[in-house]
């Protein structure tokens, strides 16, 4: 069974909102290290990998492998449900058919319950090789949202080429071009707005940029993103919960002529 | 009960229909309002009585056809192509109907235009209108010889070009090793 | 060219549709992707082969046909209640159809579903469901009938649509004392 | 004829919103204790009951019983035009078939004034007997409003249930069920959120949810409401306006089962 | 060549939304006095004109005069990919076919580059001749933004009564009559909030509100507004900008009866 | 004219037009694609060589001009009623033009139709149409005059009231003068 508490239900929120554009259905797999998730989106253009580890949670009981399937959108109107600073608790049998959570107010005196049914989900694992990168940009997550938000008034794809010296974001549409260069600096008065960039080899390489936006429905999670290219394979946009755990997606890259 | 019912077979019904194309606008009308797919847009269409016509033979049969019917006179020199596009096969409950598919292009839209009854429309328009799922098939027929024609000769504006947003983008999957739990 | 065609009048044909109900669901099947009317969803329904049939008649047909392509047999004692409901007409372009529409209530919806092919909905969903004209008349024919019921006995809980979120809900004035003010 | 004046616009407009979702036309009725209205939704399963005493008015004129009938929404746009810290007068002849509004600014260099046409208003008034309630619960408005919000999403229906431990709403749909319990607490640090339980006999009883959330629109007028519980009689839901007055929902129970 | 640089953005983004809902497509006329723009509606009904002197840029730098045919939804859609406060500069070459935007971060390490196509538009210039008016009203922007709302549930038209005691905007509909009055006050606590009418001869029009209350799109460049008017004349509302400019509307009176 | 250029006054311009109407339908025409209002839609309308025309004058030249430039003939009894409807004034920059209308009522809609230059629209189409300030003056006209039968004979179905927001509301640019760019 499993049994795992939260000091603050937002982070599960928010966790949902950047997950539930992306998938609809899929389990979270539970086991003694954590909670984890893994689920391609409908197109099989980007794959998002979460990981919440039990270090994250007091108390954190699970005995063994606990596979829950779950349809997000449901899961993410419950969890709308509880106020950000409720004690959140999720529960589950290890044969049982519903997901239990309870959220409680600070001071105790307010207690919802809600059982989510659960699914059989049949999902297909995908193991990740462990890749080095040619190209790893850590920037601030406000500023690659403004980024790729902005660029999607020029057309659908964008195109991102990291050199020494910075990274630009770039397309071209009916209306005209656009771009956007961030210049690498691990200077700044903002250490949060810092654009720092390692480098193997430059990149470039082109995107469908609605999925980027996408992603930075997990802009809440952490002021800093990091994105990890090399040519010919898919785009890593990280989002790290302290040590709590991460959202990885993936998106794999565009071929052909990017127009 | 008198009847000694056997299993029906379709009766077959032909039926010559012709896609009339001037600039990137094509000919419709509508159907009656009443009766088999009342009230639909259709190509110009003509039943025939005989199951063995001939392209030749329904050909000819055009020019009295499309005069008659939409007052559209192809026989001055008006057409500037015209080519036989094939058939295709529609399977009504008791009718199994072929329809034999060709293509006039011509050089103005003669035709008076009655909104209500005749119209010339665009491929997207077109593409809009309730129309029968058979003469869906004919419009494919015509998509395919035409885009076969682009492809060597770029020379047919209504092949579209819908773009779907994801196109061109690689499977996330071949990136990954599936490793299939349960 | 041989044929010297006619003005051809419709052929009349006649089927028997049979609406199953089991508590306020229905039986509906698909029709074969191809053909008349392809890919809608309509009532169980069995081509007549005489133009000259009897309720009765009709009526002893029900059991082999629903048992056979439903896998639901009405002769033990599931039905509850059934009822003749009449005809309606519909005209296509050649043919005159008679739907001869009988009511059948069981007690159990029995059918194995096939979500695809066959499956058990409500008046509502029914509503939306893409059903043909021919079989909507049918439909209002059983609405009709249902309705007369209601009036009197309040006996039937199908007939009712548009259920409103307050349904079950006490009339307010019901608890509250009416002082007509002027 | 009727002249009243409040220091306020504020307060007329909140009540507006708090009537206008359930009734679209009605009568005000107007006698020298103050204004009243009385109303039932289309459905006839819920009814409004408003009081605004005259000693809320300064000055308040009215020398006999006049009924004034609105339409709601007419009033309602033409109460947005008031600010909220405009000093409102209505007023109405005695044979007039308009109600004034007037709105001054503060430093009343900006005059408003705006005529409703009055319409004859066909109206069944209910004599509602003082009945003694088995609960009656008395909550933070705020969290009444979070609870029958919340549990919106799992069902159209809700039970409630009171006992001398603590009032309960829950519910049960496709995806799941809910529950929120709020514990019976009259000693809390923050006495808004304190819920305190009057009972003769424990109560459980099933209602339509998108009524209860619609009478919440009369949150912002108190930050306690009262709900009245005896089985098989109407919830009383009460916003009281200090001394002024109050807004009074009744709702009919559901009756058979709350599915 | 034009090259022209804003300190904040925010002023081109605001005068674009204070125009584009008039008018679609139009020349900015660029010389050495600085950018400009005349357009009419669709309906002929309104003219606004736009002036940005060439002192409100550093530096401004345009040799000769330079048409620049704009779709102003694109060029708004672009002007919203600026933060308020980044540095933005113009730039078009004298022959070239984009209108070149950059969009600088305060520190500089995020540049945004838009190239916007240009479009020949065939444009009808209007010589507006120095009209005395024999009423000049000026007035708080947020007011006048208001009223115009407010009376627009009313009706469609609105008319302008303007005497020595001050300006009353008044219409009348279905549901009932409406009508707002400012007092003419030059002394008052808040300056802004001041009325202040010059007066030759009264004056009393009729306009369509809807344009009226699309002129207040302005509201944000000034705090300020005023209205001139002369009977069978075409209102002015101008908001100035400071001395960098002015945002200036002709609306064309309404005729026969104001129905 | 032999003029002497001074300060221009604008000078004088008369113009009849003719409002012709078929049950709810006005014929309106185009203007050309270039010149003063180029491509607007307008009625019938009939520069006048001098500034002091009557009723009566201006009325016997239109069977002339609408035969000829509409092929419309009005001397046969089509007419059902006419009337004049007084004037209107428009000033444009250098022209103070004086539109003289009339309503004309024919009794079938006689007009080849030809959509690019000459069509029957209703008053609503007509409302929607790109038509000159000076000419929504006359229809205005023409509107008070049919409100005003209407309210005492209740006879007229076309004088319909959708108002449009900017009925009534003078031309911008008449206030104006034009300067052409280039």
């Amino acid at each position: 069974m499993l049994e795992a508490r939260l000091q603050q239900a937002k982070l599960l929120k928010t966790l949902l909102e950047a997950v539930k554009e992306l998938v609809t259905e899929c389990n979270f797999d539970c086991n003694d290290s954590g909670i984890s998730l893994q689920a391609m989106d409908n197109s099989h253009v980007a794959l998002v990998a979460m990981l919440l580890r039990s270090d994250g949670f007091d108390p954190y009981r699970c005995d063994r492998n606990l596979p829950l399937g779950v349809n997000l959108t449901s899961l993410n109107k419950i969890l709308k449900c509880a106020r950000n600073d409720d004690i959140l608790t999720v529960k589950a049998d290890d044969n049982g058919d519903v997901l239990s959570l309870v959220f409680e107010s600070k001071d105790s005196d307010k207690i919802s319950e809600y059982d989510l049914k659960l699914m059989d989900i049949d999902s297909e694992h995908l193991g990740i090789p462990d890749t080095t990168y040619d190209a790893v940009v850590t920037l601030s997550s406000d500023r690659f949202k403004e980024i790729v938000t902005d660029l999607q008034v020029i057309s659908d794809a964008v195109t991102i080429e990291c050199t020494k010296e910075g990274i630009k974001f770039g397309n071209e549409g009916e209306m005209g071009k656009g771009s956007v260069t961030l210049k690498a600096n691990s200077m700044i008065d903002n250490e949060d707005d810092a654009t720092v960039i390692e480098l193997q080899q430059s990149v470039s390489m082109a995107f469908s940029i609605k999925y980027l936006v996408n992603f930075t429905k997990a802009t809440p999670l952490s002021t800093r993103v990091s994105l990890s290219m090399s040519n010919d394979v898919p785009l890593l946009v990280e989002y790290k919960l302290d040590n709590l755990g991460y959202v990885r997606y993936y998106l794999a890259p565009k071929i052909g002529d990017e127009n | 009960y008198p009847a000694k019912p056997e299993k029906k077979k379709p009766r077959d019904e032909e039926c010559a229909v012709y896609i009339v194309q001037s600039n990137s606008k094509f000919l419709i009308s509508k159907r009656p309002d009443t009766g088999l797919l009342a009230g639909l847009w259709e190509f110009p269409s003509l039943e025939l009585e005989s199951l063995e016509t001939t392209y030749e033979g329904r050909s000819a049969k055009a020019s009295d056809f499309l005069h008659e019917r939409y007052d559209l006179d192809i026989t001055k020199n008006k057409v500037t192509k015209r080519q036989d596009l094939g058939n295709v096969v529609h399977l009504f409950s008791h009718i199994r109907k072929v329809y034999h598919v060709e293509w006039v292009q011509v050089s103005e839209e003669s035709v008076v235009e009655d909104e209500d009854q005749v119209k010339w429309v665009t491929m997207d328009e077109l593409k809009k209108s309730p129309i029968p799922t058979g003469l869906k098939k004919a419009l494919a027929l015509l998509e395919k010889s035409q885009n076969q024609k682009k492809s060597t000769t770029k020379s047919n504006p209504s092949a579209n070009k819908k773009q779907k947003v994801i196109k061109n983008t690689a499977d996330i999957k071949s990136f990954f090793v599936s490793t299939n739990k349960s």
